[in-house]
């Protein structure tokens, strides 16, 4: 019986402390970026954007198990959102505009989740991609709200609490943008233990089984497709917010394909690991484009081979099994 | 009536051209389950190789087209043997991101070696020029790709279907270990027909170079096309890519002829019509 | 007592080939069934057309007197027709704990919720844990499935199905696969299900459905060959034709 | 690898002259990608000024800084213009081949002190997003513009207007169509098809069945015009004697080769033919064929680079190397000068470039090579697109 209450208190504890940690190293590591990179807080905003899109994509793909090429739809509907809030609305307030890619996000989150759930496996990535292509046409078509292929120009948003501007520098932005990280971190966290995130888990490994249970795995899969949707928008929004522009390249195939290696290479189905491999990514694809433009596609498909050759889980997962091996020899 | 016609041979013979080229994508999806993203890349391979020799070493086009074809398969023997070997069987994500590292791999090696132009591989005289069908003119070797394309069609059937490696195959795709059980050495069964997929690739990329030119990013241009036409018609079934690739070139034909300002979405509706109402591909079986 | 489970006249047909035809059955709270037949008699077909993976071409399922056939699998369990799987189906990466948590939580109408944890709902993890000490799994309620035994697993099928506090409980093969040092298990956790339950269960093992049931009944060629005592269902020239002749006279008439 | 090679070479300079500044300029283009061969011209046209007219300006010395953005993606460009201009302190930005990329980089100008030369993107609006921008490349609308009066001079009443579905597109139809109707032509259809177009047949067909006597066309250059002007041949367009016109963007140098005889005889205006006669054009082209390796990819981005440097040498000249965003720009205003592609200057108002427009031709050489033949000049065209869009 003493066992039994050891071990009830202490995974409780052990996963917060875990994450506690994850939030401490977040900030450890945006407070380095910050100090070692303080000329370059554009390109770290732009990780930091990216890796919201990898968190989302994490979410369908990592912790239920729907294959799809076509999430750029979702961060990319969040950033138009927030664009034409502020470019044809006047709605130029940072947090409103973070709101209107929330909505955004979600709703194209609501309208992929219905169309791609209707198939499995391959059939479903063929899905997300011709939904992927869809939105890509469909901002292109509406050229007078989206600005077309030209690309969504004229947004100026207002300083962050009236008093800290979207400047050259992009000290704003980065802060910006490491708050936002955190917050949504933070509420993923809680998301993916609660119960909600434990059916997610169960439809991953078997959905037959969580209907055997009286829960219907589709609207629940909807669900989190909308949730997804809403942490996409956040990035598009931080996006839109950062860049005062927003291209049709956010709503592109090769982006959602890139966020899909990003999160692989990282390893499925863990928060860390959608983060690191975001930061990997994107930080080797620019070491290497500046260091040697013509060959950086070589090497970046290099990186993946070896990944899958030597770290079959992930950068993350393989690391983490490591760590826990270790940790279990040990004890 | 006259323009009906007419599409309708533009819409065929597009659609063997995309027959062509994906067919054997279809044979590394369908048959080897390994969602083969280099798919491609094998093909341009096939482009450059047949371009070399027909523009820097002056072979004829039949010479040219088997170089290409073998040296393509020559080159993907140890690709297969120390990348692919290893991604057999494992999750869908895995292959993806294995086989688009392998794409990028291969598309910087050919922009470093044959640069970042567009290639071109002259057609011999008989297939120059445009023939006459009384009604319209149609380019020969699009009349030669339809031919092409229907041979090969017919080639792989009866292979599959009426030797003896095809039932090999057969089994071993239904269920490897049994067929191992049974002497058959699957190994060897994979390596051919990995073999014959990227020799297909590589004949589809020469036959299919006048429409979809060979240039470094040929690998990412099309990879998307040839998978989902793949996959509408269900990975694995000859009849069913050939139906596929009929049906989505038909439609993409006619609504660049009727809407071209809509043409995307036609092909793309099209496509997640045809996945919403037959989840598992025109001919897909259920597993 | 009223019954709370009743098939009508079910019938399916699978491209013309007739694979259920005109079963009925009834089965009031408390009820113990056991439902036998040689393979391919039509158990698989039956239990997915009752619990509504497939629908029939006639006849009417009931649950509680309400009819449920145009009712989907997922209503049915919500109306309290529960059943576990032959070849265990549980979530690898998941602990017990959590797989009759989730049960838990989804009875209740709260496996939806967004933020929380089980660990820290206290009632959910009393009754989680409950439910495991009884079926003598409370040591392992926090390792991962994958790194339990199979007989153990089987016992969690038990508990996530009656997590689920069902009215109507099938049961398709409990005891498959579990060796034989921990059939006593699950017996005794069969022996334990609540006394106000309906339990049909589809067993291969005839001791197993001697020591059990109340009630056999015996399917063959997608009919109802027998429905009575076990006592008698030796004894039925029928139920001997069919299936059971050498097994009677070998084992029990021995 | 060029990080360390420009750092030791500006290393060098440094040591050798003692007090000297160096003056660096931010290039952003396509180096990698689909795109490379572009990225390739705009470097190859910055190397060949600095090659003629030498890397210093009095005291100062000019550093370029590459970076590479493969693709349209204005997040990155603007990324990528923020760390040049804060991290490595450029008082210039140039490059650009995309207009979303230049049109990201507008906003931060005014802030950052720093000039935007534009040396390809050609929509007409980018300049009027700041007034800091100057542009020595074209617009779509200035290019094709003329072929409008010589589809009419060619006596085609009526055409039909096939274009690709996106912005320089969209902006070549417009200007065809404004240009044309002006002269009293009628674009009887206007078509804009998908970018993704791989089979242009049904096009074709849309043309013959359209009863047009000649087809304006627009489309990136690339792989799809290969197909497209193989397709006009292939269904017998050509031979049923409808003509063919479009802006130079189909008949760029460097695809040539692959198109081959089926591009012969097609006529298109451009700002720049690399067979342009003048001794301009030839040192030009000779140092520049020398920078880029293989002079069979020379192609327009070069010589919108080499203006471009042209016009910021003039900017580093006015302002004595002094960062000073406004007075470089207003230096500049109304310089005109002669450049490889023939006599040029900047427009005071719009800050775009003014130059000839050439209708060219694609002709056979002796040496069995292919190449733009000029034969007409339509002199000092600005850029009616801007008064369009106003």
């Amino acid at each position: 019986m003493n066992r039994e209450t050891v071990t009830k208190t202490m995974r409780p504890n052990r996963s917060i402390t875990r994450d506690l940690i994850g939030i401490a190293a977040i900030i450890v590591a945006s407070a380095l970026g910050y100090l070692l990179f303080p000329d370059n807080l554009a390109l770290l905003t732009r990780i930091i954007a990216i890796a919201l899109l990898v968190l989302s994509l994490d979410l369908v793909t990592g912790y239920c198990g729907v294959a799809t090429l076509g999430h750029a739809a979702l961060f990319g509907s969040g950033a138009y959102a927030a664009g034409i809030a502020a470019a044809h609305y006047g709605i130029t307030d940072p947090l409103l505009m973070t709101l209107a890619g929330i909505l955004g996000g979600a709703i194209a989150g609501l309208i992929c989740g219905v169309i791609i759930l209707r198939a499995h496996g391959l059939p479903q990535l063929v899905l997300s991609i011709s939904l992927i292509y869809l939105f890509h046409e469909f901002a292109n078509k509406a050229s007078s709200w989206t600005g077309g292929s030209d690309g969504l120009s004229g947004i100026s948003p207002d300083p962050l609490f009236g008093s800290f501007e979207f400047d050259l520098w992009g000290q704003t932005a980065y802060v910006f943008g490491v708050f936002l990280l955190l917050a949504v971190f933070v509420l993923l966290r809680f998301l993916v233990r609660s119960p909600f995130g434990m059916l997610c888990r169960g439809i991953k490994e078997d959905p037959m089984r969580i209907m055997a249970m009286g829960a219907s795995p589709k609207i629940t899969l909807i669900k989190m497709y909308v949730i997804s949707g809403a942490v996409a928008g956040i990035g598009g929004a931080l996006n839109a917010i950062s860049t005062q522009v927003v291209g049709l390249d956010s709503l592109s195939f090769t982006q959602s394909a890139e966020a899909l290696v990003m999160l692989v290479l990282g390893g499925t189905g863990s928060l860390f690991g959608a983060l690191m491999g975001t930061v990997v990514f994107m930080l080797f694809e620019d070491y290497v484009s500046a260091a040697n433009p013509f060959h950086w596609l070589t090497m970046v498909g290099a990186l993946l081979i070896g990944v899958v050759l030597c770290a079959p889980k992930g950068l993350y997962g393989t690391a983490a099994d490591i760590i826990t091996r270790r940790l279990e020899k040990r004890t | 009536m006259q323009t009906v016609f007419s599409i309708a041979i533009d819409a065929f013979a597009y659609g063997m051209v995309l027959f062509i080229i994906s067919i054997g994508l279809s044979v590394t999806m369908g048959l080897m389950r390994v969602v083969n993203l280099a798919h491609g890349a094998f093909a341009m391979i096939g482009g450059y190789i047949a371009s070399y020799a027909a523009q820097d070493l002056g072979l004829g086009y039949a010479a040219a087209v088997l170089l290409a074809v073998f040296g393509t398969v020559i080159i993907s023997i140890p690709i297969e043997r120390l990348l692919y070997r290893r991604i057999y069987g494992e999750p869908e994500l895995t292959q993806v991101l294995m086989t688009i590292g392998i794409t990028f791999c291969i598309i910087g090696i050919a922009n470093y070696v044959f640069g970042p132009t567009l290639k071109t591989i002259p057609l011999p005289p008989a297939l120059q020029g445009s023939a006459d069908l009384g009604f319209r003119s149609i380019a020969v070797h699009r009349l030669f790709a339809i031919v092409c394309g229907l041979a090969v069609a017919g080639g792989l059937w009866y292979a599959i279907e009426r030797t003896a490696f095809g039932v090999k195959l057969r089994a071993s795709v239904d269920n490897a270990s049994m067929a191992a059980a049974l002497g058959v050495r699957t190994e060897i069964i994979y390596a051919v027909s990995f073999a014959v997929a990227v020799g297909l690739a590589a004949f589809g990329g020469v036959l299919g170079a006048e429409l979809l030119p060979v240039e470094p990013y040929y690998a990412l241009r099309y990879m998307v096309t040839f998978l989902v036409v793949v996959s509408v018609g269900g990975a694995g079934s000859i009849p069913g890519a050939l139906l596929a690739c009929l049906l989505l070139g038909g439609i993409d034909t006619t609504g660049r002829y009727l809407m071209p300002e809509f043409g995307e979405f036609f092909f793309y509706l099209a496509v997640i019509a045809i996945i919403c109402i037959f989840p598992r591909g025109l001919a897909g079986r259920a597993r | 007592m009223s019954a709370v489970f009743d098939v009508l006249n079910l019938k399916k047909a699978f491209s013309g080939l007739t694979v259920t035809n005109d079963v009925s059955l009834s089965m009031a709270p408390g009820d113990r069934v056991a439902l036998i037949g040689p393979n391919g008699a039509g158990k698989t077909t039956f239990v997915n057309l009752v619990t509504g993976s497939l629908q029939p071409v006639s006849g009417e399922v009931r649950l509680n007197g309400q009819t449920v056939t145009k009712i989907n699998a997922i209503g049915r369990v919500r109306r309290g027709l529960v059943r576990s799987f032959q070849v265990t189906r549980l979530f690898q990466e998941m602990t017990p704990a959590e797989h009759v948590a989730l049960a838990i939580l989804q009875r209740d109408g709260r496996a939806g919720k967004m933020f929380g944890n089980f660990l820290s709902m206290p009632e959910v993890l009393d009754e989680a844990s409950g439910l495991l000490a009884k079926l003598g799994l409370a040591d392992l309620m926090h390792r991962k499935v994958s790194e339990i035994a199979y007989g153990q697993q089987r016992l969690l099928e038990i508990a996530m199905a009656l997590a689920l506090k069902p009215k109507v409980l099938l049961l398709d093969e409990p005891a498959a696969g579990v060796p034989q040092s921990d059939t006593g298990r699950i017996e005794q956790a069969l022996a334990d299900l609540p006394s106000d339950l309906a339990v049909l269960m589809i067993e291969h093992d005839m001791d197993l459905v001697f020591r059990f049931a109340k009630r056999v009944i015996v399917l063959a060629a997608g009919t109802i060959i027998f429905d009575g005592s076990p006592a008698d269902v030796t004894k039925d020239a029928a139920v001997r034709e069919a299936y059971l002749g050498s097994y009677a006279n070998a084992s029990h008439a021995a | 690898m060029k990080r360390v090679a420009i750092a030791a070479f500006a290393a060098i300079i440094m040591g050798n002259g003692a007090y000297a500044d160096t003056i660096k300029i931010g290039v952003v283009g396509p180096f990698s990608g689909p795109f490379a061969l572009q990225g390739k011209n705009f470097k190859a046209g910055i190397d060949a000024y600095m090659a003629m007219h030498g890397t210093t300006i009095g005291d100062d010395t000019v550093e370029i800084i590459y970076r590479d953005l493969p693709a349209a993606d204005p997040a990155q460009s603007k990324a990528l213009a923020q760390e040049l201009v804060v991290k490595e302190k450029v008082q210039y930005l140039a490059g650009f081949y995309f207009t979303p990329d230049a049109m990201a980089v507008t906003p931060i100008l005014k802030q950052a002190n720093v000039p935007l030369v534009v040396m390809n993107a050609a929509t007409s609006a980018i300049v009027t997003k700041s007034p800091l921008v100057v542009r020595t490349s074209f617009t779509t609308w200035q290019t094709s513009t003329p072929i409008a009066k010589v589809a009419h001079d060619a006596g085609v009443a009526k055409v039909i207007s096939i274009v690709s579905d996106y912005g320089p597109g969209v902006d070549a139809e417009n200007a065809f169509k404004a240009g044309f109707e002006k002269e009293g032509g009628a674009v009887i259809e206007a078509i804009r098809m998908p970018l993704s177009t791989n089979d242009f047949s049904p096009i074709m067909q849309r043309i013959k069945d359209s009863g047009a006597q000649g087809v304006f066309a627009f489309l990136p250059s690339g792989p799809t015009t290969l197909g497209f002007v193989k397709a006009y041949n292939d269904n017998g367009l050509k031979a049923a004697g409808i003509k063919f016109f479009a802006p130079g963007d189909l008949t760029q140098e460097s695809d040539l080769p692959a198109l081959g005889d089926a591009a012969l005889g097609i006529q298109t205006t451009f700002h720049y033919a690399v067979s342009h006669d003048s001794p301009e054009n030839k040192a030009f082209v000779e140092a520049a064929s020398k920078a880029i390796g293989n002079p069979a990819e020379l192609s327009f981005p070069s010589v919108g680079a080499f203006d471009g440097m042209n016009v910021i040498y003039k900017m580093i000249e006015a302002t004595g190397g002094e960062q000073d965003a406004q007075k470089a720009v207003d230096a500049v205003k109304g310089l005109s000068w002669i450049s490889p592609r023939g006599p040029v200057s900047i427009d005071p108002e719009s800050r775009h470039i003014t130059q000839n427009i050439y209708l060219r031709e694609v002709t056979k050489a002796n040496g069995g090579s292919y190449y733009n033949k000029e034969i007409q000049t339509f002199e000092n065209q600005g850029d009616p697109g801007l008064a369009a869009v106003k």
